[in-house]
């Protein structure tokens, strides 16, 4: 029993009870108490980044006790390989957010109430190990991304709030249908996913609709469900417009923690419980649609006149290589896949705070309506070729070492899917550079001589993530060691597991 | 027919006529002295449980406190010079059919039923059973009530207090 | 008091729970209907305190009433505040003129 | 084989690192407070440190048996996933010596150079930070044991090369150039990379996957009879690595972006395009000669595009007006020589070429830097003229460094050019057309180099007469490195003079050790006959009356004017000359095929666009592969479609499920008890 993750998941929750009761005008003081509790997440992360085992594959920090125990639902969480690296993140961003939210002064207790509250559903997805919990939280942090979204966003908010809350919720009801279908294969039933995984065998692989089997089905419900938030085409219509009015912080957390609950969810149910299906599926609606989302998402964002649409197109192409990586079944492919899920997280963060901080300066985000900002902001041009570069995947970097990983691995089952995947390296140069040359090149715009340069604030969240975007390109084996085994136990036991059921057949 | 029997029947009987007071009467203050009756009926029928404490409970938190509570609202809430103080009934007839349908099916429920009954207990008093258990397991209950009148008492101050809601931005 | 037994307090009970129930739908009167809701309450005290002697667990039937009691008194309190209130709004406490809630 | 640890390899690299950290994070600082003098320490300092390490790398090296020539610096393990295993660790062998010396000697000088050449300049520590980026990542592709970590230096280079180049970012037509640059690298960069995986799987399929140098050598034969996709794997491997030599090393079809580069500072001309990186793609085949050796057909296809692309350049050169442009497009041939030496199997003499290269080609920018800084930044040779007295020093070195490209007995460009030709002609995979076109070639190069000569520094001046007025000879720091490059360009030849003219080639015996494998491979002949001899040197004969054929014909244009250069360009109805002038409308055929495509696609998006709006939703699901912008449509016009479809489903079921509420709490109740009655009533009866 240890209660560590539990700490770090309530955490945020008490902070957002005590901003409750303070009073609404002292807005400095609720600044101040959020930045306050999204602290002891972080050192336990950084204590947890120390003590963690990395040659289990076992999960670590379990706490595990009955909750309803009539329908033997239980509060079960743990991590292991496959999540540690999130919970990090999670922990990670969720500061540096707040920080990048000094700026809101509109219903300031509301929403620093809200972001911790969705700080504590986002941790409590990734530690979950009951299927009913995992859902729990899930609905927990749809919740405040709406408001967030909805209250605090820009002129078409509304709109764009309802169109995610749909679309995640449409998703949402796939996964609770597939959960309790799980729920009563399950002998006897149970919620507890470690159970799950190892019941993994038994779910049916005969044809019961539409030629499909039972596996086949909740496979692709299930995939449905997390295909909306990776966003996989043609699922990922919210993306843009929920970026593209969400407040910087929101765009952070969004592109940056809630995109890899997707591809988690992906890891932890869809592989872990459904290997035959997994197997099966795996190169059409991971692989080719991966490859596809990649070269997609990077032609799209090319067509982009809009700096965060750019960038929220970025993110689609970028979450493409984690489908292909997990598609590939190989140690390379997978591990690339997962580092690529916490190298995305943090280049895209400083991408969407670099967009809001000449936003709150220009108060728009026309790519066509700058230029020769290098010369008015060197600093903030600076951090912002670092970002580019790095999303670029530039050595040295480190979504190169996640990029290459991602492609080495798929070669070996699909070279030419890696061949199309790898020519948006291409691509990306492209609209990253053109956007670059458009934007902080050429004649400084006379409209905006006088912009002040990035302030302290600004550059201290940028700063730490920069500093990891740069080690992590020199010691990948900083996040690498911590994912490896549980991944490459996942990989065989997928293996195993379509082997085993190929068998039966 | 033994004394007691006979005041049972009386006492019942006293509860039921004056509960028909308060449903049928026109007039709401006198709805409310029938409230007094039926509340002080039911507290006879208490003693004859052997149930001493929550007779004298029921006397003294009803009658003393809720009913003049009632009797103030009303007082408030109506011009107390007003001849027709207001106490109009709608739609009798339906609610009467609907209420006979489900009073017949509880009676007969009730009727029905073999009841397990056990031994009579000895008509001791109870009182201190009852704080045994109320300080025993039902102790967490025990101290939400408490909680829960404080946030009364908050609430009704927050929800009758005009000025407080105006003040507000 | 031979010849007494549970059925008698549960009829007893039941009609002060039709009335109350009676009361709570044709009042148009907010403080009308917080009587009938009263009536029903002590209804379903009668029940529980019989129930409690009849069972051979009395002290558990009678705690129950005291929450029931408790609750009433709780209840009440709000109900006549918020009926205040409405009064204060609405100059009337007639339930049918209070439709702010209406589609 | 032996292999040497020592400690001292990774401060080559990691001191230009240092220098441009400190420069790229504290420079404006340190300009602003201590002057341009301490940038310029901060940043030659560590290049010429790593010159020195490069020195002592060499003398370690050379006191070694010839076949234990390796040293070998592990710094720390990089990346272990699965069977690849690439550490950052850096090795020496002769090969890599001999480039080490070329970058940080070379690049010292440059580094010196440019300290007066951007004298004026506000962001001077900008231009220092990315030269010693620039020397860091060349030195990692250097000096990295593994292809991962080439690649890290490969596309680190290329970075520089983009920041360099549009180093003026005010200008658009720079930052275009730079674009244009880091883009097409983008394409070789993709070649090479899916190179790399090919490689990595193929060998690991035989239980050696890898990606370090020396044990790829080892297990080379295991690609031998493995296919893909029906070619033979190592002539894919080779062909797609070959893809991103081409990128770098500016091949057809891929030499585009080289010219346009010249937009940056000179100095990043000579160093980066001209002496250094460039040759990464010659360097890098030559790193891998053991895949290459095994694959005839990309042999074949390299010294066919190496040839094409000397021809092709030095054609365009001939008629070129911009003095840099006329350079670059020499680069660009020169390389074509170093990648046919590469086809025909002559690893050293390619690497041979490489290094004379670096020292007159470096000679030739800065000499042209100088005058561009003595005319006030004019580059235009049209401009130019009469410059032989105003800047002596100049004139001298420049031409010691066009007697050495032309190719002038004893030059270091005759010894390093003659022996690719004779290779060429001799190798078993050369042939006499090869040789023919490098003869071809070598008097085109004669030729455009004189022309260059003469109407820059010979003749009347045809400057303003403000411009000239101001013409100065440089500052000793720009000087003296001339006088270094050109004194290299005259004698580095000597270290490989060939056997034939009675030395002893010690340069092809310092690199033996590395090619040995190769060599036997392509069996090539150990020792030269005595019918050798004299054919070879009949074929030296005929390439220098060649030479001198193109260097009369220059004199004769452009420095006697016998014959009016105005009525040559109008040979033919002026065609040959216009197609010459505009580089064979390369750059207007990519605009029209790549970028006019996309625009083409655009339109065509904007009509489908209105054809959509006007209802025709069905379509737009196929026409969404068309181009990027269509496909955004169909996010907004199908997807969402259904989206807000449900919603406003939703919305109206709702209008009439709220006539419910009716506000009545009496309703409500009869509502509630109704209902508990009904059930009761319906369980019961």
């Amino acid at each position: 029993m240890d209660l560590v993750l539990t700490w770090m998941t309530f955490v945020p929750l008490a902070g957002a009870a005590v901003i409750l009761c303070l009073p609404s005008r002292a807005q400095a003081l609720i600044k101040t108490t959020a930045l306050l509790f999204t602290f002891p997440p972080l050192l336990m992360a950084v204590w947890l980044f120390q003590d963690f085992d990395r040659t289990s594959t076992a999960f670590q920090y379990v706490t595990r006790v009955p909750w309803i125990p009539s329908y033997n639902i239980l509060y079960f969480v743990g991590v292991d390989g496959i999540s540690i690296a999130m919970v990090l993140l999670t922990a990670l961003l969720c500061p540096l957010c707040i920080l990048a939210s000094w700026g809101i002064d509109r219903g300031v207790k509301g929403y620093f109430a809200l972001f911790l509250l969705l700080d504590t559903g986002m941790t409590g997805v990734f530690v979950a190990l009951d299927f009913f919990l995992f859902y729990i939280f899930w609905e927990v942090m749809l919740l405040p991304m709406y408001f967030l979204i909805g209250v605090w966003g820009g002129p078409r908010r509304e709109y764009a709030a309802i169109k995610f809350f749909l679309y995640t919720l449409a998703g949402s009801v796939l996964m609770l249908i597939a959960m309790l279908v799980l729920y009563f294969a399950s002998t006897p039933h149970t919620f507890d996913m470690v159970e799950l995984m190892r019941q993994s065998g038994s779910y049916g692989t005969s044809p019961v609709l539409w030629g499909l089997s039972m596996q086949h089905l909740l496979w692709l419900a299930l995939f449905i469900g997390f295909a909306i938030k990776i966003p996989a085409f043609p699922f990922h219509t919210w993306l843009p417009d929920a970026h593209v009015e969400a407040p910087t912080a929101i765009s952070v957390i969004l592109a940056g923690i809630l995109l890899k609950m997707g591809t988690y969810g992906l890891l932890r149910v869809n592989y872990g419980m459904l290997p035959v299906a997994t197997a099966d599926y795996a190169y059409w609606l991971l692989g080719a649609l991966g490859t596809w989302n990649i070269v997609y998402g990077a032609l799209c964002a090319m067509a982009q006149k809009d700096l965060k649409k750019l960038v929220a197109y970025s993110s689609i192409s970028h979450m493409g290589y984690v489908m292909l990586g997990m598609a590939a079944f190989t140690t390379q492919g997978i591990n690339g896949a997962v580092l690529q899920m916490f190298n995305h997280g943090t280049i895209t963060a400083m991408l969407f705070l670099l967009v809001g901080v000449i936003y709150d300066r220009a108060h728009h985000r026309d790519i066509e309506g700058f230029g020769g900002l290098a010369g008015i902001m060197p600093v903030y041009t600076g951090v912002t070729a670092l970002a580019f570069f790095a999303a670029m995947g530039l050595p040295g970097l480190s979504a190169f070492i996640s990029e290459v990983l991602v492609l080495l691995g798929a070669w070996q089952p699909y070279p030419r899917l890696t061949v199309v995947a790898a020519s948006a390296v291409i691509l990306t140069a492209g609209y990253m550079l053109w956007t670059m040359q458009r934007m902080y090149l050429g004649q400084p715009n006379e409209r905006y001589l006088g912009l002040p340069d990035i302030s302290a604030r600004e550059l201290v969240t940028l700063v730490p993530l920069g500093a990891i975007v740069i080690v992590l390109g020199v010691y990948p084996h900083a996040v690498l060691d911590l994912i490896n085994a549980s991944l490459v136990n996942l990989n065989g036991l997928v293996a195993a597991g379509a082997q085993g059921a190929l068998a039966q057949r | 027919m033994s004394l007691s029997v006979a005041l049972f029947y009386a006492f019942a009987a006293f509860t039921v006529v004056t509960a028909a007071g308060v449903a049928f009467s026109r007039n709401i203050v006198y709805s409310a002295f029938s409230l007094m009756g039926t509340l002080f009926g039911v507290a006879a029928l208490y003693v004859f449980l052997a149930a001493d404490f929550v007779a004298a409970a029921q006397v003294l938190v009803y009658i003393g406190g809720i009913l003049v509570l009632i009797l103030f609202a009303v007082m408030l809430t109506h011009r107390i010079a007003d001849v027709q103080v207001s106490n109009r009934s709608v739609g009798r007839l339906p609610a009467l059919v609907l209420v006979a349908g489900v009073a017949l099916v509880m009676g007969r429920a009730v009727l029905r039923t073999a009841w397990p009954v056990a031994p009579a207990l000895a008509e001791a008093p109870s009182t201190y059973a009852v704080g045994n258990q109320l300080l025993g397991p039902y102790v967490l209950p025990f101290e939400l009530a408490s909680f829960v009148l404080l946030s009364v008492l908050v609430g009704a101050i927050v929800v009758s207090r005009k000025e407080l809601r105006s003040g507000r931005d | 008091m031979e010849g007494i037994g549970l059925t008698h307090f549960l009829v007893v009970g039941l009609v002060v729970f039709a009335l109350g129930l009676y009361t709570v739908l044709t009042r148009r009167n907010a403080i009308g209907i917080l009587m009938g809701i009263e009536l029903i309450l002590n209804a379903a005290n009668i029940n529980y305190v019989a129930f409690g002697r009849y069972a051979g667990v009395a002290a558990d039937g009678q705690v129950f009433a005291i929450f029931v009691i408790m609750l009433a008194a709780a209840e009440a309190v709000i109900g006549l505040a918020v009926v205040l209130g409405i009064y204060q709004n609405f100059e009337s406490i007639d339930v049918e003129a209070t439709d702010a809630l209406r589609y | 084989m032996e292999i040497t640890e020592v400690g001292y390899l990774r401060w080559i690299p990691l001191l230009p690192l240092v220098g441009a950290a400190v420069n790229g994070v504290a420079g404006a600082v340190i300009q602003r407070r201590l002057g341009k003098r301490a940038i310029s320490v901060l940043a030659v300092t560590p290049v010429l440190l790593a010159f020195a390490l490069s020195v002592q790398t060499f003398l370690d090296l050379r006191a070694l048996a010839p076949e234990q020539r390796f040293l070998l610096d592990r710094v720390m393990p990089w990346l272990h996933v699965g069977t690849l295993v690439a550490d950052i660790a850096f090795w020496v062998d002769p090969l890599a010596c001999v480039m080490l010396l070329v970058v940080t000697g070379v690049g010292g000088l440059i580094h010196v150079y440019s300290t007066g050449y951007m004298h004026e300049d506000a962001s001077y520590w900008r231009f220092f930070a990315f030269l010693n980026l620039f020397t860091f990542a060349m030195l990692t592709l250097v000096l990295g044991d593994s292809l991962l970590l080439m690649f890290v230096g490969w596309e680190g280079v290329g970075l520089c090369s983009y920041a360099l180049i549009g180093f003026w970012w005010r200008e658009h037509v720079n930052t275009t150039a730079g674009n244009k640059a880091f883009i097409v690298n983008r394409i070789g960069d993709f070649g090479f990379l899916l190179g790399i995986l090919l490689l990595f799987w193929s060998t690991d399929a035989a239980g050696h996957g890898s990606v370090v140098f020396r044990e790829l050598q080892e297990h080379a034969s295991v690609l031998a009879g493995q296919t893909l996709w029906g070619v033979p794997v190592v002539v894919l491997v080779t062909l797609l690595l070959f893809v991103g030599a081409t990128g770098k090393s500016a091949q057809i079809p891929l030499y585009v972006w080289l010219p346009d580069a010249m937009q940056g500072p000179t100095p990043v001309s000579a160093l980066i395009h001209a002496a250094t990186m460039v040759t990464a793609g010659v360097y890098m085949i030559a790193r891998l000669h053991f895949l290459y050796a095994l694959a005839p057909a990309t042999l074949a296809v390299v010294a066919g595009i190496g040839a094409a692309t000397a021809l092709l350049a030095a054609t365009i050169g001939l008629v070129q007006n911009d003095i840099k442009r006329v350079l670059a497009y020499s680069t660009v041939s020169q390389l074509g020589y170093m990648f046919v030496a590469m086809g025909v199997g002559a690893w050293s003499a390619g690497i041979f070429h490489l290094m004379t290269h670096a020292f007159f080609k470096a000679c030739l920018f800065l000499g042209a830097g100088s005058v561009i800084h003595g005319l006030g930044g004019e580059q235009d040779m049209r401009r130019m003229g009469g410059l032989r007295t105003r800047m002596p020093v100049t004139f001298w070195t420049f031409l010691v460094a066009t007697l050495a490209i032309a190719g002038a007995p004893l030059t270091a460009g005759f010894f390093s050019k003659d022996e690719i030709l004779w290779k060429a002609f001799s190798s078993p995979h050369g042939s006499a057309l090869l040789w023919l076109v490098g003869v071809a070639v070598a008097g085109l190069t004669a030729c455009y180099m004189f022309r260059q000569l003469f109407l820059t520094f010979f003749g009347e001046s045809r400057a303003d007469h403000e411009v000239l007025h101001h013409a100065h000879e440089s500052p000793p720091s720009m000087a003296v490195p001339l006088v270094l490059l050109a004194a290299g360009s005259l004698l580095a030849g000597f270290v490989g003079l060939p056997q034939a003219l009675g030395g002893a080639n010690r340069f092809e015996a310092w690199l033996a050790p590395v090619f040995a494998h190769g060599h036997a491979a392509v069996a090539h002949a150990a020792s030269h006959g005595p019918h050798e001899v004299e054919l070879e040197l009949t074929l030296m004969a005929v390439a220098i009356g060649v030479a001198i054929t193109g260097f009369l014909v220059a004199f004769v244009l452009y420095q006697r004017r016998s014959v009016p250069v105005a009525a040559l360009a109008d040979v033919l109805g002026g065609i040959p000359y216009r197609v010459l002038l505009n580089k064979y409308y390369v750059d207007e055929l990519y605009q029209a095929v790549f970028v006019r495509g996309t625009l083409l696609l655009s339109r065509l998006g904007a009509w489908i666009d209105a054809t959509i709006i006007d209802g025709v939703v069905d379509g737009s699901a196929r026409l969404t592969a068309l181009a990027a912008r269509l496909n955004r449509l169909f996010d907004d016009y199908v997807v969402d479609a259904l989206v807000n479809f449900c919603a406003n489903r939703t919305y109206d079921v709702g209008l009439r499920l709220r006539r419910v509420q009716t506000g009545g709490i009496n309703a409500y109740l009869y509502v509630i008890v109704g209902t508990v009655a009904f059930v009761l009533i319906a369980r019961l009866m």
